[in-house]
């Protein structure tokens, strides 16, 4: 059974999906326990992936029974065996804590979000697994179209919003459509391992070299790069709390893995970091999208948005992490993956329970939430510690890692960003405590000084908050077994 | 704004001209393009699957899993458009309109009142739509024909141009011309949105289904050769089935969903006046 | 200045591909009207459809649909005389997704229109900042 | 493969793609669009992809058709630009 895993861990979710869509019409209470079981089928499957990779080295599934080059072929390593149960225990956590969101806000739609939900899910566990060029662009459209769709049901600006992501996107995706095109041009196949074979001779062709500037302009689009990141705060802060909750951490987390993948193992490092003596530049951007994120973050008065400028400085972590071009830098990319998505969707959830009970997010609505909601602040307060980077929480390791290999590659400019805008994540963060904790007891012309009743979220929002905190911990306590067994084999023996 | 546009528009155009000349000249039979995966296919195409229409057979066999996500990807897009423009039908009386047939004389009523459906009333959709008695028989004489070639541009992508695609859109494309010529009422009494939602789902699991099969004849996914044993007939026939059988499953997704994104768009969700 | 000419005519549609290209995308950028911002994406996505097919296209071959006898006598298969199949159904693909994100941009547009009675891009961002 | 032909509708096609961004209406611009795409159905079928000629011609110049004046009905006609 278990060799079926690659197939299983797409299909079910693609099947149950259409089911769900289904029973949207038939019986609306079967949705959401469809999507959980698929969900969970596929967080199986993609641990059972990893175990299976971890013994066996990679695995490649032919689709429809042909060879790779001829037909699709499915080519499982180290690093997507890592970034797998990630996405698919990410996206189930937050399905468990979208039921009451969704039945609160929609609640005649709820079959068509829960299949968009469970779509989405499916063309990201794909874009992760797949080894072919071209299936990746379909998938990432199955991802791009459904996210639209979630992010659109929002407030009132929602749609504006993802209008212009939908611009964005579709011009990201385009590029990298082209990108796979000069590439095809040149070498002939679209295989990802093929194309890396079949490359070497070619370096010096300008055709070539269009091709990465191509694809990777379009994969920072994608994941809101410093320079063309306009799309993404304002399409995650109006959406409805559980779309943020899915798209926020896996969205960016995922393209960061697409332009990890496209240097690994379509390039070639040897291409990607000694032909185009640009990985210096690219760094430099990283910085400037590191401090721009963190300082356009303080200037925000309402919560969701703060967070989403803080994912902006995060994906400049991984950007610049992944051009440092040695070992050290890349471990913490890939490590910052992982690091991230849990961190992101700890706190993504926080705001799902803050907007589900005070609905709102602005800063004006937080006062005295420490009373309220002490169980949701507690797990904002370790999210928050470990987007800073305290030992203890897995945002301190990667973050280590990759100081460590700024200094390595002599980028002083990447460690003071990293450390600057660790400095400024504080204040943003113990500013949003201050109003949560002291802030009722100050206002004067508040006569009320009992302590606010406890308006707790419910139990199925708490459940995976806490899952999610205590895993923050528990994976940086785990940091050195993650490197040692698996992405210490991510990255090619001549890497220096 | 229309400098920084064509600041981008001319830096990307460069890159791509400087990229371009270092291209194999166009339609030369020795590009590499040409020389390396596509032999195989035209050569190896009719031994294998036994379909004459190489670009049907790669679309469904070689690359089937492609076209899957791509079927799902117009599944999605009807699903989307359902899910933000669809407004949740609340029974509020409306303004109805209605000609008598004979004199061509329009009546507004007011909400809440109708006539019962009789011969020489026929109900319109707002006062100024002209009796276009031309359009209407033109069209009803037209429409089954254009779903006969429909169906035939589905059954015959194995031998020439054609397949799921086109012939799903023609087949949708009946039953939108039928909401144009008439109006979204006769269409949605046609065709009900629970039906095109429905088969919209069924499509795409028609050809999920099929590749699930395979997988529990214990062959990978989408293999059709696995279909050999069920069919009772020799692997490269049952691949020539299992394309015909996707392909009809891409059709029926196709045509559920060009006529629920029409009806959401036209109707803006309300499902009362379309085009 | 002759090879300068052939080199342009040799191929003319790879220029064609990128004017189109640069037209869509300067169409998405400075346009202020939303639903000429949809028009712009889809010639985008033409013109990359338009330059995958060109890659395949073989001079002196026939479009890729073998004449097959019913009688199973193989007669042999050069590639040469056939125009390279896989850029097609690559594009097949890719005018899906084009009609799939044109549904979704005219669905939003519809809702943007219900919120904001108007498709200017300054005008909705002038009712914005009233707010 | 008739080359002139090739050349011809090519610059047609450029033509029709300024046309339907420069025109003041977004109907007209729906209809040039239409235009445009059948217009890159031929060139398909010139360059001997009749499958993608064929889906152009049903997908593109028909269906995309339909769904742009539906959304223009349904939205205004009225463009500044």
């Amino acid at each position: 059974m278990n060799e079926q895993y690659p197939a299983l861990l797409v299909i079910v979710p693609l099947l149950s999906a259409l089911v769900i869509s289904v029973a949207g019409w038939v019986n609306k209470r079967l949705c959401f326990p469809i999507a959980v079981a698929a969900l969970s089928v596929s967080a199986w499957s993609s641990v059972g992936l990893l175990f299976r990779v971890l013994n066996e080295g990679a695995i490649v599934y032919k689709l429809g029974g042909w060879p790779p080059p001829m037909g699709i072929a499915y080519y499982i390593d180290y690093l997507n065996g890592l970034v797998l149960p990630v996405v698919s225990i990410v996206a189930l956590l937050n399905l468990i804590s979208s039921k009451k969101i969704v039945e609160q806000q929609f609640p005649d739609k709820a079959g068509p979000f829960y299949t968009l939900y469970v779509l989405m899910v499916t063309g990201l566990l794909g874009i992760v697994v797949t080894g072919d060029a071209f299936n990746l662009y379909v998938l990432l459209e199955i991802a791009s179209l459904t996210g639209y769709g979630l992010l659109a049901m929002g407030e009132e600006r929602a749609p504006l919003a993802t209008l212009n992501y939908l611009y964005m996107g579709t011009i990201g995706a385009c590029f990298y459509l082209l990108g796979i095109g000069y590439l095809y041009i040149v070498t002939g196949s679209l295989n990802m391992v093929d194309i890396a074979r079949l490359l070497p001779p070619l370096y010096q062709s300008k055709a070539v070299l269009a091709a990465f500037i191509i694809c990777m302009v379009g994969m920072w689009l994608k994941m809101a790069f410093f320079p063309l990141h306009a799309w993404l705060p304002n399409a995650y802060t109006y959406a409805n709390s559980a779309s943020s909750g899915l798209i926020a951490p896996l969205m960016t987390k995922v393209m960061v893995y697409v332009m990890i993948r496209l240097i690994l193992t379509v390039f070639t490092p040897a291409f990607v970091f000694s032909t185009l003596a640009v990985s210096h530049y690219i760094v430099w951007l990283a910085c400037i999208a590191i401090v721009i994120g963190a300082v356009l973050a303080l200037k925000e008065r309402n919560l969701k948005k703060m967070l989403t400028y803080i994912v902006v400085a995060e994906v400049g972590y991984m950007v610049g992490g992944a051009w440092l071009g040695n070992r050290a830098g890349l471990t913490g990319a890939v490590l910052h993956i992982v690091n991230d998505a849990l961190m992101t969707l700890c706190v993504f959830l926080v705001v799902g329970n803050i907007v589900y009970k005070v609905k709102g997010y602005a800063f004006a609505d937080l006062k005295g939430l420490f009373s309220k909601m002490p169980f949701t602040m507690g797990a904002f307060v370790i999210g928050a510690l470990s987007i800073i980077g305290v030992p203890p929480t897995c945002g301190f390791f990667s973050k280590w890692y990759l100081i460590l290999g700024a200094i390595q590659a002599h980028q002083y400019g990447f460690m003071v960003a990293l450390l600057f805008s660790s400095l400024i994540n504080v204040v943003l963060f113990f500013r949003v405590f201050e109003i949560g904790f002291y802030e009722p007891f100050s206002d004067h012309e508040g006569h009320e000084h009992h302590p606010a009743v406890m308006a707790e979220a419910p139990l199925t929002m708490l459940v995976p908050l806490y899952v999610v905190a205590i895993s923050l911990i528990l994976v940086g306590l785990y940091t050195g077994d993650i490197v040692n067994h698996i992405v210490q084999f991510v990255i090619p023996k001549g890497f220096m | 704004m229309r400098i920084i546009g064509l600041i981008i528009v001319v830096v990307t155009g460069a890159l791509l001209i400087y990229a371009a000349t270092d291209f194999p000249a166009w339609s030369d039979p020795a590009s590499p393009a040409s020389t390396y995966l596509s032999p195989y296919y035209i050569e190896k195409t009719m031994e294998e699957t036994s379909v004459p229409n190489i670009v049907t057979a790669v679309l469904a066999d070689y690359r089937g899993f492609d076209t899957m996500f791509e079927t799902t990807v117009i599944f999605s897009a009807g699903v989307v458009c359902f899910f933000l423009l669809r407004i949740p039908r609340r029974e509020e009386p409306e303004i109805r309109y209605y000609r008598h047939v004979l004199t061509g004389v329009t009546i507004q009523l007011k909400e809440g009142y109708k006539i019962p459906p009789s011969a020489d009333f026929e109900r319109i959709d707002a006062v100024w739509t002209p009796p276009d008695l031309i359009i209407k028989t033109g069209c009803r004489i037209l429409i089954p024909f254009i779903q006969l070639f429909g169906l035939y541009v589905i059954a015959h992508g194995h031998h020439s141009p054609g397949g799921g695609f086109q012939g799903g859109v023609i087949l949708g494309a009946s039953i939108i011309l039928l909401a144009i010529s008439h109006d979204l009422r006769t269409a949605v009494r046609r065709m009900s949105e629970k039906l095109i939602a429905i088969l919209c789902a069924v499509g795409v699991s028609i050809y999920a289904g099929t590749g699930a099969l395979c997988l529990l004849l214990k062959q990978n996914f989408l293999d059709y050769s696995a279909l050999a044993g069920v069919l009772h007939v020799d692997p490269i026939t049952a691949r020539s089935h299992g394309i015909l059988m996707v392909e009809i499953g891409v059709g029926i997704a196709v045509l559920a969903t060009m006529i629920w994104i029409y009806n959401n768009i036209s109707s803006a969700g309300r499902y009362r006046q379309g085009l | 200045m002759t090879d300068l000419i052939s080199t342009v005519v040799a191929k003319y549609n790879y220029w064609i591909y990128i004017t189109l290209m640069m037209i869509g995308l300067y169409a998405m950028i400075a346009k202020n009207n939303l639903v000429k911002k949809i028009v712009g994406m889809n010639i985008f996505q033409t013109a990359i459809i338009l330059f995958y097919v060109s890659i395949g296209v073989k001079k002196g071959a026939t479009i890729p649909i073998l004449e097959h006898a019913h009688g199973h006598e193989h007669h042999v298969v050069h590639a040469v005389d056939y125009i390279n199949p896989l850029p097609h159904v690559l594009m097949l693909t890719a005018i899906v997704v084009g009609v799939a994100t044109l549904g979704v941009a005219l669905a939003l547009a519809i809702r943007i229109y219900n919120n904001y009675n108007t498709l200017e891009e300054d005008e909705i961002l002038a009712q914005i900042r009233e707010k | 493969m008739i080359w002139p032909i090739d050349l011809a509708i090519l610059t047609l096609v450029v033509i029709a793609s300024i046309g339907a961004l420069m025109v003041k209406d977004l109907l007209g611009a729906a209809i040039l669009f239409g235009s445009y795409s059948f217009m890159m159905c031929l060139l398909w079928s010139i360059m001997g992809a009749v499958d993608v000629a064929f889906t152009e011609a049903s997908v593109g110049a028909g269906v995309s058709t339909v769904f742009f004046v539906a959304a223009v009905f349904r939205t205004s006609r009225r463009t500044k630009d």
